[in-house]
């Protein structure tokens, strides 16, 4: 384990922002005209990243390159899932992972907020007669899903 | 046997599955499909109704490596595949039950879910005899006919079952066959691949389970989600090779820059597989990326298609020495139609120069 | 009255096998093991490029998919004379290392488990219980009670539903389940969490080799290149996944596998009395720390131990034809020299020729062939080969780590050495040499890491790359240690093309049938020690002993060249 | 079902061997045959140099004259494109290098692809345009005998079906490039026995011609 950490390593900054496996680079014009559907049609747009051919380093790259901003949530729901936006506003990421903990779905959504994020009808729903019930009786207040 | 009573949905509800979950689940179902993020809500709807359908696998000339291959998948992993999405009734490798009681579970299995169950096969079958492959005393032929009668499709998974893989290989020594060559009344779905990427084997099955249906094929009966485009097409080292910067052998400068592996035999070109995105065991790496070209094991015959490290382009004889028996042929035997050539002229000159004028006047 | 018991399939093994055991009341007295598929593709490898072979010689077996590319390499290396550079040979040990480790867990887990654990006791556990078991055995973090409630629910829900898929028809209530439920629930929670491992861990032939099952390889070398500056080499994050790996592999061997293995092994202590068999053990010896001329670097020695006798280790050498000999007197094949002959594999000659009944049929005919495994042998005596042989050899070869590994062990389910030589003596070698290939790990991947950093980061030698550099005609053994075990590839080349290739494989030693003058093989001298079944009709003790060998059919196979050309013989040197 | 990779190991096979062979004997042949004739030796007195105007002739009748093209504009550009067209994807696409690279044991720098796609293009193109001139042209029309269209069509093919494969328009692969490959096993073959004899002897005879203007002392 040691012997790893004793290879010098020097990391540099690159001096340009290195596409040159040239899938990052077309993806990010896909972006920018996924960005300007959402700004004139508002339609929402979805990638899923898994299905672009990255070479080694690419997402790296992809991920510095957009950064990341000021929203960022978790989910536990199947395993964990992270949805953050990037520091371009209205460009999110959602990365699922499974109960062991291994990638399963990522996704990039062109959108205001992520689908995943909002609370579904039905959700609203049996939320608010639980709560109503939980107020006529206290006692018996629980969280939907025990 | 009351088998199907719940739907896929029902069940992850009694799990506590939230919709957030469920949501997460049928994305996770399209990007494993391949299909477009947009397929989500038609995949949610399916799934809602879908039950676990009963799979029967079968062995017969294969090496284990597509069972190997599945037990790698993540998503859905085996572990789940077994307990949520599939009822996996008869394979050799996982099943508890061996020799009568496990052929006991395979006839319960057929008879209960008659003209519903799934069908997997691995390994190509032996016509040569029948004793070249037996499983408790039958013929694989035997146990194919039998099996795939109520079935409702059969998916071939793997190389061999596809297109009778190795064993098929010159001089195909057991008289393999592909599954395709004796089941033609029932659907047949290729998975190809030596062995096939995990998420292809089970992105067919989640199709079935989810859709209820087939997915598109191509002409080779393969998922076109999964084999639509050529490795070559979505290699991260094709604009090398639009550059033209290659490899030109392992571990030199351009083997350790990435640059394009066509010279080293990479059959990337002429193979349709989801390597180049799908990746190997959960996106770590896949045959180009480790430096290795691709060796086109999900074609047919690729085993026979002129060795691993000959570019695709490069015929598969001898060349150079047909060429130089060629050049000497064409020497020798230009030579004579030199000297043919040469006679007929000198005799033309000799009998010009005989030509005088009286001979003229004599005319 | 004598009874004809037959099981086939066998299940949860690689590949095609048939047991016909021949019964005095309820004793086993003989034991036929039968081999019903072949493929023939030492006779597809004919006429074939020798770089190309590893690739047709791996699809002999996908669960130890590494084993036959390496010994195939090593055969063309060996015919050639080709050195590899070091950074190659640790990679390359790297991967076998993985190999091991990934094999034994998951045949520990998912093949040989379901022998001693009883699933469905596992529904009547009590979580706590079950907790305060784990701890007590090892501090792996995954042992609260809430997990194990968690995995009993849905242990009963998939139980409910009625589907029992790959767990129906279990001998599920057999008299000789003696786990208590919290052991079974233990044991079915870590048959979960050992396919997640398992995922992860197969990374490692990924990273070198580009996918697994079936990674690539490379004569000369690998094929993965060195270059911390690149992204598309083995870099410094490469190397730490690989670290990773290796970090995992160590936790779950020491704080997963092993426990379990004592604590399964300890309620079922009258299995390290039966199942032994032979008493000859022969490894060919593996794993160097140099390269593979230099047999004193192996990790595992080369030897054979005759009778028991762990005082005396005999040599072995793979390129005299007086010691390894195939024979195919109850197999189905032909040999121009007769039936009854021996052959060693560089004149190996084979053709296919079933004789056995037309299916369907009942019942093998075990006077005549009845198997299309051969039979090998050494200076004409069967031997067992695998974990237990190489347990054995390490030590009587004096390996302290082993020896003091065997103690601890031994000592915890208080059991003699002797106990060693049996059905769970082999499962529990398989354990503790996985114990050992996860530390020898780390020391290869220091290696490799310090090697680099010495700025040396060669991984192929392009010397005899071209054909054209090759002599008119060369032949080579390549050898290895797989972990069922000694594992040999006999190539012979001519005009850069192979003219002659055959495989004799661990499962071959194991699992061939008699051979000429009536001598059993592994399994069927297992078998036929000491075996009672309580239940006719649910043999679950022949499925205990076959399973503690990890058969790999498809393997055992035997597979060669249907014409029988007359082979070039030259001597081997070195 | 697997006839397509048969096709291919065919074509790469047994049919390249027979066409190569076919092409190298038929080339040297042909060429002993012309070079056998001979050049009449002339008893003239040099009134110049021969060397000369012969590799001045080589170049000026490889460029455009401007007779010809106020005649004829289309032979002269269809010309042009379609030749340096073919010689790029021929000469300069990597996979062809690697080929050379096989058969004669070296190989050059190649074009990046998309460039060696534009210069198919244009040689197809500049088939098609001078298939069409000689089709409505009356003078060419008539000059133009069964031997021209069959060399227009064994050039055309390579071309064509190398193009259909690299933009994978004929499935499977192995087809597409067994077809390739195919038709240019084809162009092999009769190539020595055509008017494509004219890719080896085109420079011997302009220098030919030049040097015996050069001999007579005249501008050529």
């Amino acid at each position: 384990m040691n012997a790893l950490k004793s290879i010098p390593v020097l990391v540099e900054a690159p001096a340009t922002r290195d596409f040159c496996y040239q899938n990052t680079l077309p993806l990010l014009h896909e972006i920018s005209h996924a960005l300007r559907r959402l700004q004139q049609e508002q339609l929402p747009t979805t990638i899923d990243l898994n299905a672009i051919p990255f070479g080694p380093g690419d997402e790296q790259r992809l991920l510095e390159f957009l950064g990341r901003g000021e929203v960022s949530a978790h989910l536990e729901a199947l395993g964990n899932s992270s949805v953050w936006e990037s520091g371009y506003p209205g460009i999110w990421f959602i990365e699922h992972r499974n109960e062991s903990g291994e990638r399963v779905a990522f996704q990039m959504e062109i959108t205001t907020l992520p689908a995943i994020l909002a609370t579904h009808p039905d959700d609203i729903a049996e939320s608010l007669s639980s709560l109503q019930k939980a107020l006529e009786n206290p006692s018996l207040g629980h969280r939907i899903g025990d | 046997m009351d088998t199907n009573t719940k739907t896929l949905g029902e069940a992850l509800r009694r799990n506590g599955v939230t919709r957030r979950g469920f949501l997460k689940f049928c994305t996770a179902t399209a990007s494993m499909m391949a299909l477009p993020p947009s397929m989500v809500p038609a995949i949610a709807a399916a799934l809602e109704q879908a039950r676990r359908p009963s799979v029967i696998w079968l062995s017969f000339q294969e090496c284990t490596g597509c069972t190997e291959s599945l037990s790698r998948s993540h998503a859905p992993s085996l572990e789940n595949l077994i307990f949520d999405h599939i009822s996996l009734d008869y394979h050799h490798t996982l099943q508890v039950a061996s020799g009568e009681a496990a052929e006991a579970a395979r006839e319960a299995a057929m008879h209960a879910n008659e003209g519903a169950y799934l069908v997997v096969v691995d390994g190509s079958i032996p016509l040569g005899n029948p004793g070249y492959s037996t499983i408790a005393g039958f013929s694989n032929l035997q146990t194919l006919e039998e099996t795939v009668a109520g079935a409702v499709a059969v998916i071939a998974v793997g190389t061999c079952a596809s297109f009778g893989g190795l064993p098929k290989a010159y001089p195909n020594p057991t008289g393999a066959v592909s599954v395709s060559d004796i089941v033609t009344d029932k659907p047949v779905i290729n998975v190809p691949g030596c062995p096939p990427i995990p998420m292809v084997i089970t992105g067919v099955l989640a199709h079935y389970l989810t859709f209820g249906t087939l997915p598109e094929l191509d002409h080779y009966g393969r998922p076109k989600a999964f084999y639509g485009t050529s490795i070559h097409d979505r290699c991260y080292r094709r604009p090398f090779y639009d550059k033209g910067r290659f490899a030109h052998t392992f571990d030199d400068e351009g083997a350790r820059k990435g640059w394009c592996l066509y010279k080293l035999g990479c059959k990337g070109p002429m193979t349709y597989n989801a390597c180049a995105t799908a990746k190997w065991n959960q996106g770590t790496s896949w045959p180009v990326e480790s430096g290795h070209g691709c060796i086109g094991c999900a074609e047919p015959d690729f085993w026979d298609a002129g060795g691993f490290y000959n570019a695709l382009s490069v015929p598969t004889g001898e060349i150079s020495r047909n060429a130089s028996y060629a050049i000497a042929a064409g020497v020798g035997v230009g030579a004579i139609a030199a000297g043919i050539n040469q006679r007929t002229r000198n005799k033309a000159v000799r009998q010009h120069a005989e030509v005088t004028i009286e001979d003229l006047e004599k005319r | 009255m004598s009874e004809r018991i037959v099981v086939d399939p066998i299940t949860r093994i690689e590949g095609h096998l048939r047991i016909e055991a021949q019964m005095k009341g309820n004793r086993i007295e003989q034991a036929y093991s039968s081999g019903t598929m072949v493929r023939g593709i030492e006779t597809i490898l004919k006429g074939r490029d020798p770089r190309d072979a590893w690739a047709y010689a791996q699809r002999i077996c996908g669960v130890c998919t590494l084993v036959h590319g390496i010994a195939s390499i090593r055969a063309v290396e060996d015919a050639l004379n080709y050195d590899i550079p070091k950074n190659a040979q640790l990679i390359r040990n790297l991967m076998i290392g993985a190999q091991y480790i990934h094999d034994h867990v998951m045949h520990f887990y998912h093949l040989h488990a379901l022998d001693w654990v009883d699933v469905v006791s596992a529904l009547k556990a009590d979580p706590q219980a079950t907790a305060e078991l784990a701890q007590s055995l090892s501090s792996w973090p995954n042992s609260s009670p809430g997990y194990f409630a968690d995995t009993r629910r849905r242990l009963a829900d998939f139980v409910e539903s009625g589907q029992l898929g790959i767990f129906a028809n279990g001998y599920w209530g057999h008299p000789e389940y003696k786990l208590p439920p919290e052991a079974n629930l233990m044991a079915v929670a870590h048959y979960l969490e050992a396919l997640a491992w398992q995922r992860e861990v197969v990374k490692l032939h990924t990273i070198f080799g580009g996918k697994n099952p079936h990674p690539n390889f490379l004569v000369g070398g690998v094929a993965s290149p060195i270059d911390l500056n690149s992204d598309s080499a083995i870099n410094a994050r490469r190397l730490s996944q690989v670290q990773d790996v290796i970090s995992r592999m160590r936790q779950f061997v020491d704080q997963v596998y092993l426990p379990d293995t004592l604590a399964i092994a300890s309620f079922y202590k009258e299995w390290f009395k039966r199942g032994e068999g032979l008493g000859n053990f022969l490894c060919y010896g593996d794993l160097p720390a140099t390269n593979m001329r230099d047999r004193d670097s192996f990790l595992f020695p080369p030897g054979v131990i005759l009778d028991r006798d762990l005082s005396r280790v005999h040599e072995i050498d793979m390129h005299d034809k007086a010691q390894i000999q195939e024979y195919v007197a109850h197999s189905w094949y032909n040999y121009s020299t007769g039936k009854e002959t021996g052959l060693h594999p560089y004149d190996g000659e084979t053709q296919l020729d079933y004789t056995g009944p037309e299916p369907p049929f009942k019942q093998l005919q075990v006077e005549d062939p009845y198997s299309w495994i051969k039979s090998p042998r050494w200076r004409d005596k069967a031997m067992e080969v695998g974990p237990l042989s190489r347990v054995l050899l390490l030590y009587a070869s004096g390996h302290e780590p082993t020896r003091e590994l065997a103690r601890f062990a031994l000592a915890k389910l208080d059991l003699p050495i002797i106990a060693l030589f049996s059905t769970l003596g082999r499962t529990a070698a398989r354990t503790l040499e996985s114990k050992l290939l996860a530390d020898a790990m780390q020391g290869w991947f220091d290696d490799l890491v310090s090697n680099i950093k010495r700025g040396d980061t060669r991984t192929f030698n392009e010397a005899l790359w071209d054909p054209s550099t090759w002599p008119e005609t060369c032949q080579g053994a390549g050898f290895m240690e797989a972990p069922r075990g000694a594992l040999g590839h006999w190539v012979v080349i001519r005009n850069g093309k192979i003219a002659n290739y055959q495989a004799v494989v661990p499962s071959t030693w194991n699992a061939g049938p008699r051979d000429a003058s009536g001598q059993s093989g592994a399994y069927e001298a297992a078998l036929q020690d000491q075996h009672t079944l309580v239940d006719s009709s649910q043999p679950l003790e022949i499925l205990r002993t076959i399973h503690s060998f990890d058969p790999c059919i498809a393997c055992a196979v035997h597979l060669a060249d249907e014409a029988g050309d007359e082979l070039i013989k030259i001597q081997i040197s070195g | 079902m697997n006839d397509a990779m048969d096709f291919l190991l065919w074509a790469r096979g047994t049919a390249f061997d027979v066409a190569l062979t076919i092409f190298i004997i038929g080339v040297i042949i042909r060429l002993f045959e012309i070079l056998s004739l001979g050049r009449p030796r002339s008893l003239a007195e040099p009134k110049g140099n021969q060397l000369l105007p012969g590799m001045k002739s080589v170049i000026s009748r490889t460029l455009p004259d401007n007779g010809t093209f106020k005649r004829q504009p289309l032979t002269v550009i269809a010309g042009y494109l379609f030749h340096i067209g073919l010689l790029i994807s021929l000469l300069l696409f990597i996979p062809h290098i690697e080929l050379f690279n096989a058969t004669v044991g070296f190989g050059w720098p190649g074009l990046p692809n998309p460039i060696v796609d534009a210069a198919t293009v244009i040689a197809i193109t500049g088939l098609l345009a001078a298939l069409w001139n000689r089709l409505t042209n009356p003078v060419m029309k008539l000059l133009s005998d069964k031997e021209d269209y069959l060399v227009w069509l064994l050039t055309f093919l390579p071309l064509l079906t190398g193009y259909l494969a690299y933009h994978r328009m004929i499935e499977p692969y192995p087809l597409a490039l067994g077809l390739h490959i195919l038709s240019i096993e084809l162009l092999l073959i009769l190539f020595p026995f055509t008017k494509l004899m004219h890719t080896f002897t085109l420079f011997l005879a302009r220098w030919y011609n030049g040097a015996m203007s050069g001999f007579r002392g005249v501008q050529s």
